[in-house]
C-alpha cells in the first residue's frame, strides 16, 4: 500500500523553506518598497544614490539575501504549482534542471549587479 | 463463478465481525454486500454496547436483565451466551481502535439504560454504531479479506432434499449491480447470512432503504424457519417525514409529549400516571397511536414532543444533535417549536432461526445479526443488545462456519420431534407463492418453481435430484438468470413502488403497534393482493448498468414473503407479550405461550410451528415474572 | 399526486442540451418558472402546497438519449421536512423508476447519498429543499467519473482510503481475556472525536481543485483519516512516524494547498483543513530531528 | 457496460462560478506570485544596466520612471505585491493552524486592503508624470 510510492521524497522541507522564505520576504520586501518608492522616489533613482545605499554592507548583504530568497520562493513556488499540475517523470526533470539554472544564473547575475553597483 | 471457503452475505456489523473471525480460523473469506460496507445501517446505532465489564457487575446480571427484558420468550443457552461472550468481544473492539467515550483514568466509559439493573452500556459519544462498523471494517482491510460490494445477492444454492433438515447450502448467487452480470459463489465450507433487518416491510421505519429482508427471505424459501417474526419493536419518537430516530434521551431529560389539544397526554388520558413520558416504549408508542386514532393528533398524524422548556443551555448542552436531526431532516428548530413525532418501526426481535454457534437446520447455512433469531431478545429486545449480539453472534457463526469447534449446540433447528404444529387459527386468504401459472410468471415471482419444488421445473422435470454442489449452484445461477430475464422483458405492467407502498402501507395500518384479529387478517388479505399484483410486475428501466429498479423489484418481492411471515406470527399469537399487543387477550399467557413460533415455506405455503423456550440455564432456571420496572 | 403534475418529466425525450451546461437550459423555459417558484431561499410556509422544480442529471451508457448527458425536469410536490433525498426517491417512484442514485440511510451516516446540488457537494438526505434557491439543480460529484445518473465511481475514492492503512496497529494490546482496556486519556480522545466521524461520502475530495488536477493525491479524507490514528495515544510511536512517512510522500499532505472547500463541504463538520496543516507541522517536527 | 462517463474539464475548471473563497484565494495567490517572480527576473535585467555604466543606469530608471504606462504598471505590481504578501500572511496563519475559521474572512480582507493600500498609494506613483 504505502509502497506505492516508490519515490520516498520528503516535502517538508521545501515546504517549511517555502515558509520561511515567505516571512524574511514580508519584511524585506515592505522595506525595499518604502525605501525606492516613498522615502526615494522611484523616478529620482540614480546610480550615485543606489552606489551610496549598496556600499553599506549591510544594505548589500540584506540585498543579496533578498535577492536568494526571493528567487528560491518564487522559482520553488513555480515548480510547486508545475507538480501540483500533474507534472511527472522526464518533463519533471527537466523542467527542474531548467529552473535550477534559471534560478542560479539570475542570483549570479544580480549578485554580480550589486557588486558592481557597489563598486568593489 | 467464485470460490471461497467461506461466504459472508452482508457486511454490516455481524457480517463483518463474521468474516474476521473466519479468517482468524485460517479459511478463505469473501464478503458479498449490496452495499460498501461502511454504507451498513449498523453505522445509525447510537446508545451502546451492553457489557459486563466493571467490577461489580457480572453476565449472570447482564443475562437475567436480557431474559426478563424478553419477557421470558428468550432462550437461556443463547442469552447466557450474549452475556458471557460480550465483554470480551467488546474489549476486543478497543484493542481493535474503537474510541470509546472514556473514564477519567482512562478506561472507557460505561452508562445506564432501559431495562439494566447496571451501568453496562460502553458506548462511542453517540454513534457507537458508526464507529463499530468502521472498526470492523478496518480489520478486513487489514486482513485483505476480499469484498465485493455492490452485489446483490439474489438466492442461496441449496440442494432440494425434501426435508430441509437434510438440504446442504453450497454457495450463492449474485446479481453485480455495476454491469449486471449474474454470478454464482460457491462456498466450500459454509455460507453466512447477515443482511440486517426487514424495517422496509414497514411504511414508517428508522431502519435504511436497504433493509429488505433479503436474507430472511432467501432462507425462508430454502427452508429454514424465521422465529418469532410478530416481535417487531417500535420506537415512539422517530421523525414523520423519515423515520429518523430521536432518541429517548430527550424525555429522559424531561421532554413533554403533547396532543394536538395541548394535553399532556400520557397524564392526563392516563395512560402512565406514574412515569408519564418515560414508560416503557410501547407503553409511549401505544398511546401516541390511541390519540391520534381518537383524532387528538397533529395533522391527523403525529404528536408533538416538547422540549423548549429545558432551556436552551440545557439543551445545547446535553441534546444538541437533536436539535441538528430536526432541523436537517424535518426543518424544525426544536428550540423555538415543538418537535413532531411518531412510532416507527425500529427493530426485529425474530428472524431466521438459528442455534448459539449461528446455524441454520441446513447444513452449512447459518445467519447473524439482525436477521438471526438465535433468540436472546425473546419478545422485547433491550436497548445495546444489538450491537454485543452482533459481535458475540457473528463471531460465533463465522468460526463455525469455518470448522472451528465450538462445542454442540443446546438450541435446535428445524422441524423436528420437540416441535408443535399450529392447528386452530383460521387464515382469511390463502398465504405462499401466488399463481402458479405458466412458468414465466413463476419465474418472475422469483421463489418457487411451477411443481413446487425448490429447483427448476427443467431440473426437476428430468426426475433427477441435484446433489452435487456444482450442480446445485449452476442450477440456481440459471433460475437467477431466467428470473431477470423475465422481469427485464416484460414492457407493460405494475411497477413495485406502488405495490410495495400498498405493502407497508398495510403492515403500518393493521400490524403497526395495536394489533386485532381483523386487522392482522385484513393485513393478510392485502399482502396476498400484493403477491398477485406481483405477478404482473416489470422493470421499466432497461439497462444492466447500475439497475436500481430491478434490484428493488426483488427485494419488494422478498418483504411481501418477509411481511407475511410477520403478519401470519401476529395472528396466531393470541396474546400480549413484549412487543406484542392482541386486543383479544391483553394478558401475557405463559400457560400456552412461552414457546417461539415458527413458520417454514414448504412446497410453496407457510407452514407454521411452535417450539417450547428454552428457560433452564446452565446453572439455574428463569422462571418468569411480572415484567415492571 | 395532485392532477397538476406532468406524468412525464417534460424534458423526457431529446437530449436537451448536448453541452451539458444544464443550468443554462432553454433559456425561455427557465425564465418561465423562475416566476412560478420563489426564486430566492423559499419561505418554507410559502412552499406549502406548491411544487418544487428539481432538474437531474441522467446518463446511462447503454440507453439511447442518455447516452449523451442531459438534464430531466421533475416537478415533485413539496412538504415541509423534504429533503434533497426525498424530492429524487419522489421523482423516481412516480415519475421515472430509471433514475439512479445511491442512497440507503436518510439520515446521514451512510454516505452514499453526496450530490453536486446547486454548485455544492452536500448529502442528499441532510439537506432541505426549502433551504434552496429554486429550481433545485442536482449532479454528480464532480471530478469523478459518471457510471449512471447521480452515480459516480467510488474505486478511487476508496483506494485512496485504503493507501494510509486505515487501521489500528499496535501489535502489544493486553490480553482481551483479561478483559482489560488499553488506556486514553478523555484529552486524547477528543483530539481524535472529529476525524473519526467520516463517513466516507467522498463530498471533500470530490470539492478539492487539488485532487482533481494530481490523481494521486492522497485528498483530505484519506489524510483525515491517518490523523485520526496518528493523533491517537494508543498507538506507539513508531507507527506514528510510519504514518508520517505514507503521509510525506510526494502526492501527501504537501499537495493540499489549503484551499478549504473541503472543510467547507464536509457533512459531518470535521476540519480536514485543519488536521491536514497539523499534519504537515508534525512531519516537519520529525524531519527536523534528524538535522 | 460499465463504461462511465468522464466530464473532463468542464468538472475541473469550467465551474468556478462555484468557486469558494479558498479557492479563489489559491488562484490569485498563485497568479499574483507568477507576476512577482516574472517582474523579479526583469527587474534584475533593468538593474543590469548598471555593469554598462552608471549612466546607462541611471538613464534607463529615468527614462523608464518617466513612461506612463511604466508608472501604471507599477501600480499594478504594487497591488500584486500587496495581495500576495497579505494572502501570504493569511497562509503563514493558516500553515500554523491560527484562525481557520476566519479563513473566509481573512481573504476578503486581503482583497479590501489590497484594494486600499493601492489606490492610496496613487498619488506617490503618479507624482511628476505626464500622460
Ligand atoms: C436508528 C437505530 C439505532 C439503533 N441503536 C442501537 C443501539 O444503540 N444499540 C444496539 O445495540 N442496537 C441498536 N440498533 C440496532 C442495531 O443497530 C441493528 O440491529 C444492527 O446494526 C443490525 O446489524 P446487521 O449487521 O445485522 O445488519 P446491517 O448493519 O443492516 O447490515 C446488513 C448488511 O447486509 C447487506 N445486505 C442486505 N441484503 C443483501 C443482499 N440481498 N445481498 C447482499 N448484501 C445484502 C447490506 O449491504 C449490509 O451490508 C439501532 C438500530 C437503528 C435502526
Ligand atoms: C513578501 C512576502 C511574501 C509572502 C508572505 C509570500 C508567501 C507565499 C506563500 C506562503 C506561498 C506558498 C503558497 C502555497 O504553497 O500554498 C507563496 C507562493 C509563491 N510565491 Fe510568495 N510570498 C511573498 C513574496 C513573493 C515574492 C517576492 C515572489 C516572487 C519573487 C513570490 C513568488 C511566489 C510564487 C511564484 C509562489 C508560488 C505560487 C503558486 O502556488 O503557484 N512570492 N508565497
Ligand atoms: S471527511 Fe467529510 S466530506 Fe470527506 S468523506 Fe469524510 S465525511 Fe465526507
Ligand atoms: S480542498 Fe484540497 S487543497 Fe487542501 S484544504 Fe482541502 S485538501
Ligand atoms: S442516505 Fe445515508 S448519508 Fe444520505
Amino acid at each position: 500500500m504505502a509502497e506505492r510510492y516508490s519515490s520516498f521524497a520528503p516535502g517538508g522541507t521545501a515546504w517549511l523553506l517555502q515558509r520561511v522564505t515567505a516571512a524574511f520576504l514580508v519584511i524585506v520586501l515592505a522595506f525595499h518598497f518604502f525605501l525606492l518608492h516613498f522615502v526615494n522616489h522611484a523616478a529620482d533613482v540614480t546610480f550615485a544614490g543606489t552606489q551610496a545605499r549598496m556600499e553599506n554592507v549591510g544594505y548589500f548583504l540584506t540585498m543579496v539575501l533578498f535577492l536568494i530568497a526571493g528567487t528560491f520562493h518564487g522559482v520553488n513556488g513555480v515548480y510547486n504549482a508545475l507538480v501540483n499540475q500533474g507534472l511527472a517523470g522526464t518533463q519533471k526533470k527537466v523542467v527542474l534542471a531548467v529552473l535550477v539554472i534559471a534560478s542560479v544564473a539570475l542570483i549570479a547575475q544580480g549578485t554580480y549587479v550589486a557588486v558592481e553597483m557597489a563598486g568593489w | 463463478m467464485y470460490e471461497h471457503d467461506v461466504i459472508v452475505v452482508g457486511a454490516g456489523g455481524a457480517g463483518l465481525r463474521a468474516a474476521v473471525a473466519a479468517d482468524e480460523a485460517g479459511a478463505d473469506v469473501a464478503l458479498v454486500s449490496k452495499l460498501h460496507p461502511v454504507r451498513s445501517h449498523t453505522g445509525a446505532a447510537e446508545g451502546g454496547i451492553n457489557a459486563a465489564l466493571q467490577e461489580g457487575d457480572d453476565w449472570e446480571l447482564h443475562a437475567y436483565d436480557t431474559m426478563k427484558g424478553s419477557d421470558y420468550l428468550g432462550d437461556a443457552p443463547a442469552v447466557e451466551t450474549l452475556a458471557q461472550d460480550a465483554p470480551e468481544d467488546t474489549i476486543k473492539l478497543e484493542h481493535w481502535g474503537m474510541p470509546f467515550s472514556r473514564e477519567e483514568d482512562g478506561r472507557v466509559s460505561q452508562r445506564p439504560f432501559g431495562g439494566l439493573s447496571y451501568p453496562r452500556t460502553t458506548y462511542a459519544g453517540a454513534e457507537t454504531g458508526h464507529h463499530l462498523l468502521h472498526v470492523m471494517y478496518e480489520q478486513v482491510v487489514k486482513r485483505g479479506i476480499q469484498v465485493y460490494d455492490e452485489w446483490y445477492v439474489m438466492d442461496l444454492a441449496v440442494s432440494d432434499e425434501d426435508d430441509p433438515n437434510e438440504r446442504d447450502c453450497h454457495g450463492i448467487v449474485a446479481y453485480d449491480v455495476q454491469t449486471g452480470n449474474i454470478e454464482g459463489f460457491k462456498a466450500n465450507d459454509g455460507v453466512v447470512l447477515a443482511t440486517g433487518g426487514p424495517g422496509q416491510a414497514f411504511d414508517h421505519t428508522t431502519n435504511a432503504v436497504s433493509c429488505t429482508g433479503d436474507g430472511h427471505a432467501m432462507a425462508y424459501r430454502a427452508g429454514a424457519p424465521l422465529e418469532d417474526m410478530e416481535f417487531i419493536q417500535f420506537h415512539p419518537t422517530s421523525l414523520p417525514s423519515t423515520g429518523v430516530l430521536i432518541s429517548e434521551g430527550v424525555r429522559g431529560e424531561g421532554g413533554i409529549l403533547y396532543n394536538n389539544d395541548g394535553e399532556r397526554f400520557m397524564f392526563e388520558h392516563g395512560y402512565a400516571n406514574n412515569s408519564g413520558e418515560l414508560a416503557s416504549r410501547d407503553v409511549v408508542a401505544r398511546a401516541e397511536l390511541t390519540e391520534v386514532q381518537e383524532g387528538r393528533g397533529v395533522e391527523d398524524e403525529y404528536v408533538h414532543l416538547d422540549m423548549r422548556h429545558l432551556g436552551e443551555e440545557r439543551i445545547l448542552d446535553r441534546l444538541e444533535n437533536i436539535l441538528h436531526l430536526a432541523e436537517d431532516f424535518e426543518g424544525v428548530d426544536g428550540l423555538i417549536e415543538p418537535m413532531p413525532v411518531k412510532p416507527g418501526q425500529h427493530y426485529a426481535m425474530g428472524g431466521i432461526e438459528v442455534d448459539e454457534n449461528g446455524q441454520t437446520c441446513i447444513d452449512g447455512l447459518y445467519a447473524a445479526g439482525e436477521c438471526a433469531c438465535v433468540s436472546v431478545h425473546g419478545g422485547n429486545r433491550l436497548g445495546g443488545n444489538a450491537l454485543p449480539e452482533l459481535i458475540v453472534f457473528g463471531k460465533r457463526a463465522g468460526y463455525h462456519a469455518a470448522g472451528k469447534d465450538l462445542g454442540e449446540p443446546e438450541i435446535r433447528t428445524g422441524y423436528g420431534d420437540d416441535v408443535e404444529d399450529e392447528t386452530d387459527t383460521e387464515l382469511p386468504v390463502q398465504p405462499g407463492a401466488a399463481g402458479l401459472g405458466t412458468a414465466d410468471d413463476v419465474a418472475a415471482d422469483g421463489g418457487e418453481r411451477t411443481d413446487g419444488s425448490r429447483s427448476s421445473s427443467e431440473a426437476r422435470s428430468d426426475g433427477g435430484v441435484v446433489a452435487d454442489a456444482d450442480g446445485v449452484l449452476e442450477q440456481t445461477v440459471e433460475d437467477a438468470r431466467v428470473h431477470v430475464d423475465s422481469l427485464m422483458d416484460k414492457d407493460t405492467g405494475v411497477q413495485h413502488a406502488e405495490i410495495r407502498q400498498k405493502l407497508q402501507n398495510a403492515m403500518t395500518d393493521y400490524v403497526n403497534v395495536f394489533r386485532t384479529e381483523e386487522g392482522v387478517k385484513k393485513a393478510l388479505t392485502l399482502i396476498r393482493e400484493c403477491r398477485e399484483e406481483y405477478q404482473d410486475v416489470y422493470v421499466d428501466d432497461p439497462s444492466t448498468t447500475f439497475n436500481t429498479d430491478l434490484q428493488q423489484t426483488i427485494e419488494t418481492r422478498n418483504l411481501i414473503d418477509v411481511a407475511e411471515t410477520i403478519a401470519l406470527g401476529a395472528l396466531v399469537r393470541n396474546e400480549f407479550r413484549g412487543a406484542h399487543w392482541r386486543q383479544e387477550n391483553q394478558t401475557r399467557d405463559d400457560e400456552n405461550w412461552l414457546k417461539h413460533t415458527l413458520i417454514s415455506w414448504e412446497d410453496g405455503e407457510p407452514n407454521i410451528f411452535y417450539r417450547p423456550v428454552i428457560l433452564e440455564g446452565e446453572e439455574k432456571t428463569y422462571e418468569p415474572k411480572v415484567r415492571s420496572y | 399526486m395532485s392532477t397538476q403534475q406532468p406524468e412525464q418529466p417534460e424534458s423526457q425525450e431529446a437530449p436537451k442540451d448536448p453541452e451539458m451546461r444544464g443550468a443554462e437550459s432553454p433559456v425561455d423555459e427557465k425564465e418561465k418558472e423562475d416566476g412560478e417558484i420563489d426564486q430566492t431561499t423559499a419561505d418554507k410556509s410559502e412552499l406549502e402546497g406548491e411544487t418544487v422544480l428539481i432538474k437531474v442529471f441522467r446518463y446511462d451508457p447503454e440507453v439511447e438519449g442518455k447516452q449523451e448527458p442531459r438534464f430531466d425536469d421533475f416537478h415533485v410536490p413539496f412538504s415541509k421536512g423534504m429533503t434533497v433525498l426525498d424530492a429524487v426517491m419522489y421523482a423516481r417512484d412516480h415519475y421515472d423508476s430509471s433514475l439512479t442514485f445511491r442512497h440507503s440511510c436518510r439520515q446521514a451516516v451512510c454516505g452514499s447519498d453526496a450530490f453536486f446540488v446547486n454548485g455544492k457537494q452536500r448529502l442528499g438526505c441532510k439537506t432541505q429543499m426549502a433551504d434552496l434557491e429554486h429550481p433545485v439543480r442536482i449532479e454528480p460529484l464532480p471530478h469523478q467519473e459518471v457510471v449512471k445518473d447521480l452515480v459516480v465511481d467510488m474505486d478511487h475514492f476508496y483506494d485512496q482510503m485504503h493507501t494510509v492503512e486505515p487501521y489500528f496497529q499496535n501489535e502489544e494490546t493486553p490480553d482481551s481475556s483479561d478483559l482489560e482496556e488499553q488506556r486514553q486519556t478523555r484529552e486524547n480522545r477528543e483530539k481524535v472525536k472529529m476525524s473519526t466521524r467520516c463517513i466516507w461520502c467522498g463530498a471533500c475530495m470530490s470539492s478539492c481543485n487539488i485532487a482533481a488536477g494530481d490523481n494521486e493525491y492522497l485528498g483530505p479524507a484519506a489524510i483525515n483519516k491517518a490523523y485520526r490514528f496518528a493523533m491517537d495515544n494508543r498507538e506507539p510511536e513508531d507507527v506514528k512516524e510510519h504514518r508520517l512517512r505514507i503521509l510525506e510522500q510526494e502526492h501527501g499532505v504537501w499537495r493540499c494547498q489549503t484551499q478549504f472547500s473541503c472543510t467547507e463541504v464536509c457533512p459531518k463538520d470535521i476540519p480536514l483543513t485543519e488536521h491536514i496543516q497539523e499534519l504537515k507541522r508534525e512531519a516537519v517536527k520529525k524531519n527536523l530531528k534528524f538535522w | 457496460m460499465s463504461q462511465s462517463y468522464n466530464r473532463g474539464l468542464i468538472e475541473d475548471f469550467g465551474r468556478w462560478k462555484e468557486f469558494s473563497a479558498g479557492m479563489w484565494a489559491w488562484i490569485f495567490h498563485k497568479f499574483t506570485g507568477w507576476m512577482l517572480i516574472g517582474y523579479l527576473f526583469t527587474h534584475i535585467a533593468v538593474l543590469s544596466s548598471a555593469l554598462t555604466s552608471p549612466e546607462a543606469y541611471t538613464n534607463t530608471i529615468q527614462g523608464l520612471e518617466s513612461l506612463f504606462i511604466i508608472r501604471v504598471l507599477e501600480v499594478g505590481l504594487l497591488a500584486v505585491a500587496v495581495f500576495h504578501i497579505l494572502n501570504g500572511l493569511r497562509l503563514l496563519m493558516v500553515d500554523l493552524g491560527v484562525g481557520l475559521d476566519a479563513q473566509d474572512k481573512s481573504f476578503y480582507a486581503s482583497l479590501v486592503l489590497t484594494a486600499i493600500i493601492t489606490i492610496a498609494s496613487v498619488p506617490t506613483f503618479m507624482d511628476g508624470v505626464t500622460i
